[in-house]
């Protein structure tokens, strides 16, 4: 199987209202990523575009309205989706267009515009659930997250405070991200404890806010590195992605199932074992802060019902032993669903090669891990990548 | 990578028996029987061909596994044509993530009362949208442009018509077999000119899936299975400003990637049988031109000499094609494929096309879209 | 990265600015359905309506699958037989929502959650109201029963059933 | 047929209404907001060009869709438009026939990459490739600073 490296990776700001079309954010990402690889549009062989649902940005085929701001104009060009699982899945699909040995370089644009759909982003998320069975009882999304953080808090009793610990965590170090829509120094934890009841257990704080903004990678075969001389290439070792069943009222919300499995077929193909041991960095993906403790013991990376006892011990700073979101995460940087691609791989892709300044992590780090979750509390996607 | 298995759930006008699971569950067990696979012990990933206001769903991606066998296992969505989800599993297997994938495609478009509208809510929602319109008038002005830039007429369009009908009416699977004649086709009303209603294909129902495995695999599942010899896929501006109109650019463009992998020099002289797309009449020329299976400015001729039809010297859309079988949206490809590979198997029936050894499958996404993608297939060797 | 890049795309607006001052396009579209219920939801539906909980059985997993289907999803093998599972239950997990759906603020709050049903495998159940709790009473791993709609208000919908309520001392 | 029974009462079946509908709110962009702020206050039309290709754009972008470059430098789009292709619309948004067929058009400028697709008010019989036409905006007070400021193409 052939090498392929992240070479360089561009994003735009994360904001709840940006003026900029879904086609212009794109063009936006593409542009920054080419240039910080050095390379224009026609070294790229072929585009891969992802992005949540349409009805965000409110195009039926939201991907074909964009492909020209992708650069995928003339070229192979292909959108996959799933769910907010697209984030670190795109990338993983722009990986085997490498892999596969069709073409040498790739450039992967992720987007989303959520301040299109009016009143709120909420309105289209009625729509995600089962028409028969769910959606005649009105849900609003908050509810998955309040079930299954509910879930998980009682079957390890955990207490509320070290799950805000992670928003608190998350919002400070979005602090160092130039692109974050909510970074909060000062923020603590009776801040989150003390914010509106959205969804008991679910505060304001607990929740990443929706968010307009593209980011874009450029992805590369090992001999495209050498001939174009690449310097701190971060390498793909290994991908996954993983579904479960879409009867979610079947499942035990408490552990991620899918993602445990996602996570296996990445650490196989990385020759990751013991990934507690292995792993020097992760960057979970948080759309509330619950999920990074969940999203943790579904990466393996500590039992079932540790993460927060980790959380609460400082080994997720920045500075500790495993380091969680540096980038500031969704809860920090902004939740424009696809588009955390630039603060989940983009993350893995500037910490490992060194360049992500304020926030760049305080000592040699080699291995990362992220995932993305999506589609009704059922898909994860996960990447591991290395310096 | 050869495809070893094919499910096709026969082509209907509606299928109110049938949820989106029931009709994409049947299409898969026939394939994983066609196969010999078990789906929960052999296929490595799954690949479902949607797009979410075709279903009706705010992400449709989270309704597919069960029913595909894909529970517990690396499955994702492509929001393209069936052809493009076929290219995802090509890349998959190549790149050594999967030695056997299914691929699958539907439409439920049954489900969908307002048609018109999720159209034409494809288009730019800033230079396009808000002027209103039957979205049709993107293939009106296309088939005007079409036909002005080569020597293709409206009955040439209408006899294409004629044909595919036809050549359904003998396919278990089409829809809409109908002995109906090219006049028939020229005084059916006006959609948008030169447009009429028998030159658009009428939408159906139907699920498909192809499993795909690697070349090993591929032999000891099957004595004889269909190779993918080449596959492309490519898109021009979405632009309706800065798009050709003329020429499916993409088509062509599509074309010469999958040729270039299926190291195809002269498809005119390789190719035996062609499934292109003519979700319009005036498609399936233009397409063939694209695809270098006409020549440019000899594609009327050819129509009139009949060398498009059962017997002919390239038969195309032997099947019936959309206009036959029914526009199945994103699963147009995928059922092209498959056709071919039925022609490709000598399991064409009564629309067999002799001695058919390598095959091509075209495909567009329909309006208002300038997205193909080209699968050559091919038997022996 | 950070350091190179003076400025970052995206040109931010207030919500001002987005709704007033910059030229834009309002549009809904059109799509609406009528989704096939096809052959395990119609049953289902009809079963409803009728005050009964219908799940169908797997001989091959043993396991009784609730919501009813037509294929076993772990087996991926036609289920055999329709069997009427209870409509009694237990929490499995809740929520108490202060938001409607469109994200607005709801005087009285909402209790929703997964009910798994008496009868069909463990683990197996829907989403659904719960009433007749408080805050305080509510909680996972409690036994809970159907409150129906009288049958001439059932329309064969999740409807028909109004909420699920605490199963009272000694009730079954 | 590959599920162990079916129901054969046709009345057995049922379907399940609902939509994926919201209300939609599109800012036109940087380039549309500078395009149809023009539009509507000074009536003037423009395209954006870039300069590595030597192509002005109409609609008028942000960036080169070839060669990805921005396009910063924008050029009027003056005279009159010529018909490229030509259809008469039969039918309405809904698939509706209409009363009274619409000509809609592509439409190219001189000099200019790209035109526009809209409607030109002329009677089918005239509406014909080659035709010259301009646009007919909104009254300057009525304009709202969309695509709709151009009610239609006339001779």
């Amino acid at each position: 199987m052939r090498k392929v490296a992240c070479i360089g990776a561009g994003m735009t700001l994360f904001r709840r209202r940006l003026q900029e079309t879904p086609k212009e954010l794109c063009w936006e990402a593409s542009r920054m990523a080419l240039d910080a690889a050095g390379l224009t549009i026609d070294d790229i062989d072929a585009v891969v575009f992802g992005s949540a649902p349409d009805a965000f940005d409110g195009i039926h085929m939201k991907g074909e309205n964009v492909l020209d701001g992708c650069g995928g104009r003339r070229k192979p060009y292909v959108r996959v989706f799933t769910g907010g699982g697209t984030g670190v899945f795109s990338p993983i699909a722009a990986y085997w267009h490498v892999a596969s040995g069709m073409f040498d370089c790739v450039l992967v644009v992720n987007e989303e515009k959520m301040s299109s759909c009016q009143p709120h982003a909420q309105s289209v998320f009625g729509h995600i659930w089962d028409p028969i069975l769910d959606r005649p009882l009105k849900p609003n999304l908050v509810w998955i997250f309040a079930m299954e953080m509910n879930r998980y808090m009682t079957v390890h009793k955990v207490r509320y405070e070290d799950v805000a610990a992670v928003a608190v965590k998350n919002k400070r170090n979005a602090v160092g991200h130039p692109c974050a829509q909510l970074a909060d120094p000062n923020i603590t934890v009776e801040d989150v404890m003390n914010s509106e009841m959205m969804a008991w257990p679910v505060r304001r704080l607990d929740i990443s806010p929706p968010s307009d903004g593209a980011s874009a990678l450029v992805i590369a075969s090992e001999d495209f590195v050498k001939k174009h001389k690449v310097e701190s290439p971060v390498w793909f070792s290994g991908v996954g992605w993983n579904i479960d069943t879409t009867w979610w009222t079947d499942r035990d919300l408490y552990f991620p199932e899918y993602l445990a499995n996602a996570a296996r077929m990445a650490y196989k193909q990385a020759r990751i074992d013991r990934p507690r041991k292995q792993i020097d960095f992760a960057e979970p993906y948080d759309p509330f802060d619950y999920k990074e403790l969940h999203h943790m013991e579904g990466l393996l990376l500590c039992g079932k019902g540790e993460a927060p006892t980790l959380t609460r011990e400082g080994v997720t700073q920045r500075d500790g032993d495993l380091p969680t979101c540096p980038s500031g995460g969704l809860l920090g940087v902004g939740n424009p669903i696809a588009a955390t691609m630039g603060i989940k791989v983009g993350e893995l892709y500037w910490q490992l090669s060194g360049q992500a300044g304020k926030r760049q992590i305080p000592r040699e780090i080699r291995t990362g891990v992220t995932n993305a979750w999506g589609d009704l509390m059922q898909f994860s996607s996960v990447v591991v990548m290395r310096a | 990578m050869g495809i070893v298995g094919i499910g096709i759930v026969p082509f209907r006008p509606m299928t109110p028996e049938y949820s989106w699971k029931e009709i994409m569950y049947e299409a898969a067990s026939r394939a994983y029987e066609d196969a010999g696979v078990d789906p929960r012990a052999d296929v490595g990933s799954f690949i479902t061909c949607a797009e979410d206001y075709w279903e009706g769903f705010g992400i449709f991606d989270e309704f597919t596994p069960d029913q595909i066998g894909a529970v517990l296992r690396p499955a994702c969505t492509v929001t393209g044509d069936g052809i493009q989800g076929l290219a995802q599993g090509v890349l998959q297997i190549q790149a050594g993530l999967a030695d056997i994938v299914a691929v699958e495609a539907h439409s439920k478009i049954s489900d969908l009362l307002t048609y018109e509208g999720v159209v034409r809510h494809a288009l730019d929602p800033i230079w396009n949208k808000p002027l209103g319109g039957h979205p049709y008038y993107v293939a009106g002005l296309e088939m005007a442009a079409y036909l002005r830039a080569s020597r293709v007429t409206e009955t040439d369009c209408a006899s294409v018509v004629a044909k595919n009908r036809r050549n359904a009416l003998t396919n278990d699977r089409a829809a809409y077999g109908a002995r109906i004649e090219a006049d028939d086709v020229l005084a059916s009303p006006p959609i948008s000119t030169p447009l009429k209603s028998l030159d658009v294909a009428p939408l159906a129902d139907t699920a498909v899936v192809l499993v795909l495995a690697a070349d090993a695999r591929a032999r000891k599942l099957s004595s004889e299975p269909v190779w993918v010899r080449g596959v492309g896929w490519t898109s021009d501006s979405p632009w309706l400003e800065t798009r050709s109109w003329r020429t499916a650019q993409y088509a062509q463009d599509a074309a010469a990637i999958a040729y270039r992998m299926a190291k195809v020099r002269n498809p005119r002289q390789e190719v035996d049988v062609a499934e292109v797309d003519d979700k319009f009449s005036y498609k399936e020329p233009q397409h063939l031109e694209a695809v270098g299976l006409a020549k440019k400015g000899d594609t009327a001729k050819a129509i009139r000499r009949g060398d498009f039809g059962l017997g002919g010297k390239l038969p195309v859309n032997p099947s019936g094609g959309s206009l036959g079988c029914g526009n199945v949206i994103e699963a147009s490809g995928l059922h092209r494929a498959a056709e071919v590979v039925l022609q490709l198997r000598g399991q064409a029936g009564r629309n067999q096309v002799d001695g058919a050894r390598v095959g091509l499958a075209a495909s567009w996404r329909g309006v208002p879209t300038a997205t193909g993608a080209v699968a050559v297939l091919g038997v022996g060797r | 990265m950070t350091a190179k890049v003076a400025k970052w795309p995206g040109t931010e607006l207030s919500a001002k600015e987005f709704y007033e001052k910059v030229t834009s396009v309002r549009f809904r579209p059109e799509a609406k359905f009528a989704w096939s219920a096809g052959e395990a939801m119609s049953r289902f539906l009809a079963e409803l309506k009728e005050g009964r909980l219908i799940a169908r059985t797997c001989r091959k997993c043993k396991r009784v699958l609730f919501p009813p289907r037509m294929f076993c999803e772990e087996c991926f093998r036609p289920t055999d037989a329709w069997t009427v599972v209870r409509d009694t239950g237990t929490i499995e997990t809740y929520s108490i929502s202060y938001i409607d759906l469109d994200a607005k603020r709801i005087e009285e709050p909402v209790y929703v959650g997964v009910v798994s049903v008496d009868g069909a495998s463990p683990k197996m159940g829907i989403m659904h109201y719960f009433g007749e709790v408080t805050p305080e009473t509510i909680r996972i791993g409690m036994r809970v029963k159907a409150v129906w709609r009288p049958p001439e208000e059932r329309e064969g919908s999740v409807l028909d059933i109004r909420y699920w309520r605490p199963l009272r001392e000694g009730e079954k | 047929m590959t599920f162990r029974e079916r129901t054969t009462r046709g009345e057995a079946l049922r379907s399940w209404r609902g939509d994926v509908e919201a209300d939609y709110l599109y800012t036109t962009g940087v380039a549309g907001e500078r395009f149809f702020t023009e539009l509507r206050d000074t009536g003037q039309m423009a395209a954006a060009r870039c300069d590595a290709c030597d192509v002005a754009y109409f609609p008028p972008r942000l960036y080169c869709e070839d060669c990805m470059a921005p396009t910063p430098d924008w050029i009027p789009v003056e005279g009159p438009a010529t018909v490229e292709e030509v259809t008469i619309l039969h039918l309405d948004e809904r698939g509706n026939r209409l009363a009274v067929p619409e000509v809609w058009a592509i439409l190219r400028w001189t000099g200019i990459h790209g035109g526009l697709v809209h409607r030109v008010a002329v009677p089918p019989a005239r509406a014909k490739p080659g035709l010259t036409v301009r646009p007919v905006l909104r009254p300057a007070a009525e304009r709202v600073g969309n695509i709709t400021d151009i009610l239609h193409f006339a001779p």
